[in-house]
């Protein structure tokens, strides 16, 4: 069960089971983003409400399996309350440890280098990538919220 | 078990011991292999059928006049001859079409037969708890032609309401219903809807998918016109599937792929189709597959199809009590609750579970269930739902394999709980 | 042997020796394989990659958590990567469809790709020498929407005529030829070709059916649009076949077979196409195929491309060299009489002696030759021709081979004479 | 060689090399009927001068493999002089020869009983039910003929 361990950590569990941010905003003046994955019906909506270059609340709804939805509440605790670009550099560096650690996993090469510490407790969600078919799980909210951002004019 | 099954020596152990990849191990336990549904696992003869061709007799069909040739081409239609008997096709090996799959087999019926005799305002009537492979191709074929599709809804209680049978029929050319829902287990009345629709004139087309492998399809006693299905789901290879319709309507169709051997003459100013099958079998065909197919055939008949959906009736009753018994409601069957008229697929909602992590978790005791929509998105709507996850049984299933379910699912319940 | 080639372990002898249809005896003689060209012979590897396959990770492909669902869905996208690599695909394993044979390909670029950029009065410029596979797609595409389908002629030496080629090519779209006749082993200067096509606007399609296993196939260096061929003339397995064009293009192309696997979203009121290559593969697609064809062009490359050209290449010019010596223009050979330009298939027309009768009189020595129209009914007709007796040769092919051939050949004169 | 010389007997080989009846005749008032095997692309055309309910003249043209072609001249000199209802006596019997023969060596069973002395000189054309594929080939002429003979009015 050492790997399935790896996947559900218990950091994730609680986020599935008490999700953060939950709820919606009105929209407008909230941006408002949809993600779907089509391959398992996973779905989320995220709602920004953006000031001055700093998402000053976030909202999320939506349903799916347990990655998607800790991965999603994760990712709002991570960007509410920070600026956009500070956001933004969440969603490289969390691409990046699904990527990265795929791609090295593949060719057994060492693990690329990911600042633990700026990820947090986003690193929760590194065991994902040993699962290749749950990384489009994890990676929706954070699709999704880089819909958002672009969205602002 | 049910009575009246063919005495026959089937033994569920004796087809696990025939089929190779039952003894693999998984996460260091021996597979669970709870997804037939999805694709069947094929015994050690139908496997040796393919190698056997490709080490002996490999060679393009038809036209050629050489030994092994010959032998290839023997087998291709052999493989016809076997599949027309299965079904009981009235008019043999002449109605049987090979496709790459059983979807092949719905978009040669909707572009061929449905192209040529539906018009706008037309209606195709489906049901809700279709596959894609029969919707999709008639939407395509509604965005071309102008033809209506419209759906028999489906009950709370999991079956086909059919209590506006007689109006859903208005205006119908072609009633088309799979034979068992891949979602539900759901055994629809096929030979009440083939009566009901040429009652009113209208032809029926069954998706025998799911049914086939599981007890016998006999289209003649059926009195259906057009039945799809795919190797792979009765024991059989990939990349084949079969389309039947009778000799008369077939003779009728219009070409759907074009290419060599489909053809009488090719000219520079066009073409002549050929007669019979070969109309619709463009290019080099899946002939090793045809082997396959053939060896499966015969595999499923020396088990006796009555016994093997006895059986499978048997292990989905003893499954159905189970977990009821065991999980209190925490586990919701989507489907008829009990075994009449309902097959081997059991579709779970398991409470504060994803049906992705319940599949994660079975796999680490090396079962096998498919999480997701099962290519029936009108129908999980129907019921609210994203995704199930589908457990299906096999004739090589055990109660044994039930016994490790139960264990799993308490395990992803305790996890998430 | 040309020089140049790839410095690999290439043997024929060996390759013989992985081939387990090349022990067969038949009728007394060990067989003598001369029908590459209509389907090769797969090696043990392939076979194995298949059976092995079938024996430990056969599941259906995509939307599983489960362990051997992940391995088949690796083995299917893995084969994928392969033929992307092998024909050096720009956008790599995202512009590679998976189909059933060659011919279907040809359908899918006509069906979709045509029917979605063609209107009255657009060319598609085809050649004399095109299998049907090539003609009968457009000549039902022009049936639908009245476009024109054109010829290039063949010349009297078995060349294209191109001397009007920039009056032919006035206002074609899309420009279809084959890469090299499976009649006359003519190799066409598919890269000219494109160059021409895209001066004058039009995309260019090559038909690699007989081309991509003898020799490397670069869709990057030749700058075409379009390829289609099929795994089981690449020493890989029937039932699956590739169709292969730029990313740009594959995106734009509206879905062909409607059902599972190819959708995004399925209401009671419509779908929503999936994106990639999933929209072009309903259904369950060729899953163990596509493990044979992985293992097909990885036993390919280890052969090395250039190697088996060369190889072919000097068969070739020896059988022309000694079929002429021996029967001293009782044998014609349909097809260039030099080995320019030039593949390894050689259409024989036996003076008194009916093709059929030819291949039949070989069959008792064990040679296997294919007598027939090969799919190319104008070609013949442009010949005076019905039918002709073709060799062909693979990698396996040794001077031996055309040794029995002359012999047999001898006899089938000597009777008729 | 045993096999091939039960398909190439001499008498196919002779009528292959000097086939009878070769020719035209004006039609009308001849009875012209086309036959065609798409597989291997024989050819063939019946002509038939029929008077009084007698095949007073056939000829013939067309090309094809030794067996087609050793069959049609075979049947054009079974026929010739013969009445119409001969001939068909004759198809019949020739069918038969080549259908029977071929599921009785399927079936292993005894050969069923044909009229050698009635068949002739066709009897030479029985090697060919070993040989599946060639049977077409046998059987292209005399389909003609029933083609030609069913257009008498
Ligand atoms: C030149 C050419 N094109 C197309 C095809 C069609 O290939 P397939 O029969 O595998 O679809 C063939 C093979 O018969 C061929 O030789
Ligand atoms: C009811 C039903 N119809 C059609 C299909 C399509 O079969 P295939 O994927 O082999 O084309 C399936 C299987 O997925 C099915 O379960």
């Amino acid at each position: 069960m050492s790997n399935l361990e790896d996947l559900y950590r218990e950091i994730i569990l609680d986020h599935y089971r008490s999700p953060r941010n939950r709820g919606e905003l009105p929209s407008p003046p909230a941006i408002r983003a949809e993600g779907f994955n089509p391959l398992c019906g996973d779905e989320i909506t995220v709602y920004l409400d953006v000031r001055d270059g700093v998402i000053a609340d976030i909202k999320l709804t939506g349903r799916g399996c347990s990655i998607s939805q800790s991965s999603s509440s994760l990712m709002s605790a991570a960007v509410k309350g920070k600026t956009v670009e500070e956001a933004r550099e969440k969603i490289a560096m969390f691409k990046q440890m699904m990527t990265v650690h795929q791609s090295t996993l593949e060719k057994d090469a060492q693990p690329a280098e990911v600042d633990l510490r700026a990820i947090g407790e986003l690193a929760a969600l590194q065991g994902v990538v040993k699962f290749p078919v749950r990384i489009k799980c994890a990676m929706l909210a954070w699709n999704t919220l880089s819909q958002g951002l672009d969205e602002i004019a | 078990m049910a009575s009246g099954h063919d005495v026959t020596s089937f033994d569920p152990r004796r087809v696990r011991a025939d089929t190779p990849q039952l003894a693999r191990v998984i996460n260091g336990r021996t597979i669970t292999y709870l997804d037939s549904a999805s694709t069947s696992l094929p015994p050690r003869t139908v496997i040796e059928a393919m190698s056997r061709y490709y080490e002996l007799r490999h060679a393009n069909v038809h036209r050629a006049v050489y030994q092994t040739a010959e032998e290839a081409t023997a087998a291709y239609e052999g493989a016809r001859e076997s599949v027309a008997n299965f079904i009981n096709a009235p008019g043999g090996s002449n109605e049987i079409v090979f496709t790459k799959n059983a979807t092949e087999s719905f978009n040669l019926l909707a572009k061929s037969w449905g192209a040529a005799n539906l018009k706008a305002g037309d209606v195709v009537l489906v049901t809700e708890m279709e596959h894609h492979a029969n919707i999709v191709p008639w939407f395509q074929l509604r965005d071309q032609l102008g033809i209506e599709v419209r759906f028999i809804p489906v009950t709370d209680d999991f079956r086909l309401d059919l209590s506006n049978l007689d109006q859903l029929l208005d205006g119908v050319k072609l009633l088309s219903v799979t034979g068992m829902s891949n979602v539900l287990g759901t055994i629809n009345p096929v030979k009440e809807l083939a009566a009901a629709a040429h009652r009113r004139g209208a032809l029926i087309a069954v998706d025998g998918a799911q049914s086939v492998a599981h007890g016998a399809l006999d289209v003649n006693d059926l009195d259906i016109d057009f039945l799809m299905f795919s190797a792979h789901k009765m024991l059989g290879p990939t990349g084949i599937g079969i389309f039947w319709t009778r000799e008369e309507i077939l003779h009728a169709m219009p070409p759907f792929l074009g290419g060599g051997g489909m053809i009488a003459d090719v000219r520079l100013d066009g073409y002549t189709p050929a007669d019979g099958p070969a109309r619709f079998e463009a290019g080099t065909p899946p002939i090793a597959e045809a082997a396959g197919l053939g060896a499966a055939v015969v595999y499923l008949e020396h088990l006796g199809m009555s016994n093997i959906a006895a059986h499978e009736h048997a292990l989905t009753g003893d499954a159905l009590t189970r977990l009821s018994l065991e999980f209190l409601g925490r586990v919701r069957v989507i489907g008829p609750g009990d075994t009449v008229s309902r097959g081997g697929v059991i579709s779970l909602d398991v409470e504060g579970v994803h049906p992705h992590d319940v599949a994660q978790v079975l796999d680490q005791f090396g079962v096998c269930v498919r999480p997701g929509h099962h290519c029936a998105k009108p129908l999980m709507r129907r019921f609210g739902l994203a995704a199930t996850a589908r457990v299906s049984f096999g004739p090589y299933s055990l109660v044994q394999d039930t016994d490790v379910l139960i264990e799993a699912l308490a395990h992803a319940i305790e996890m998430f709980g």
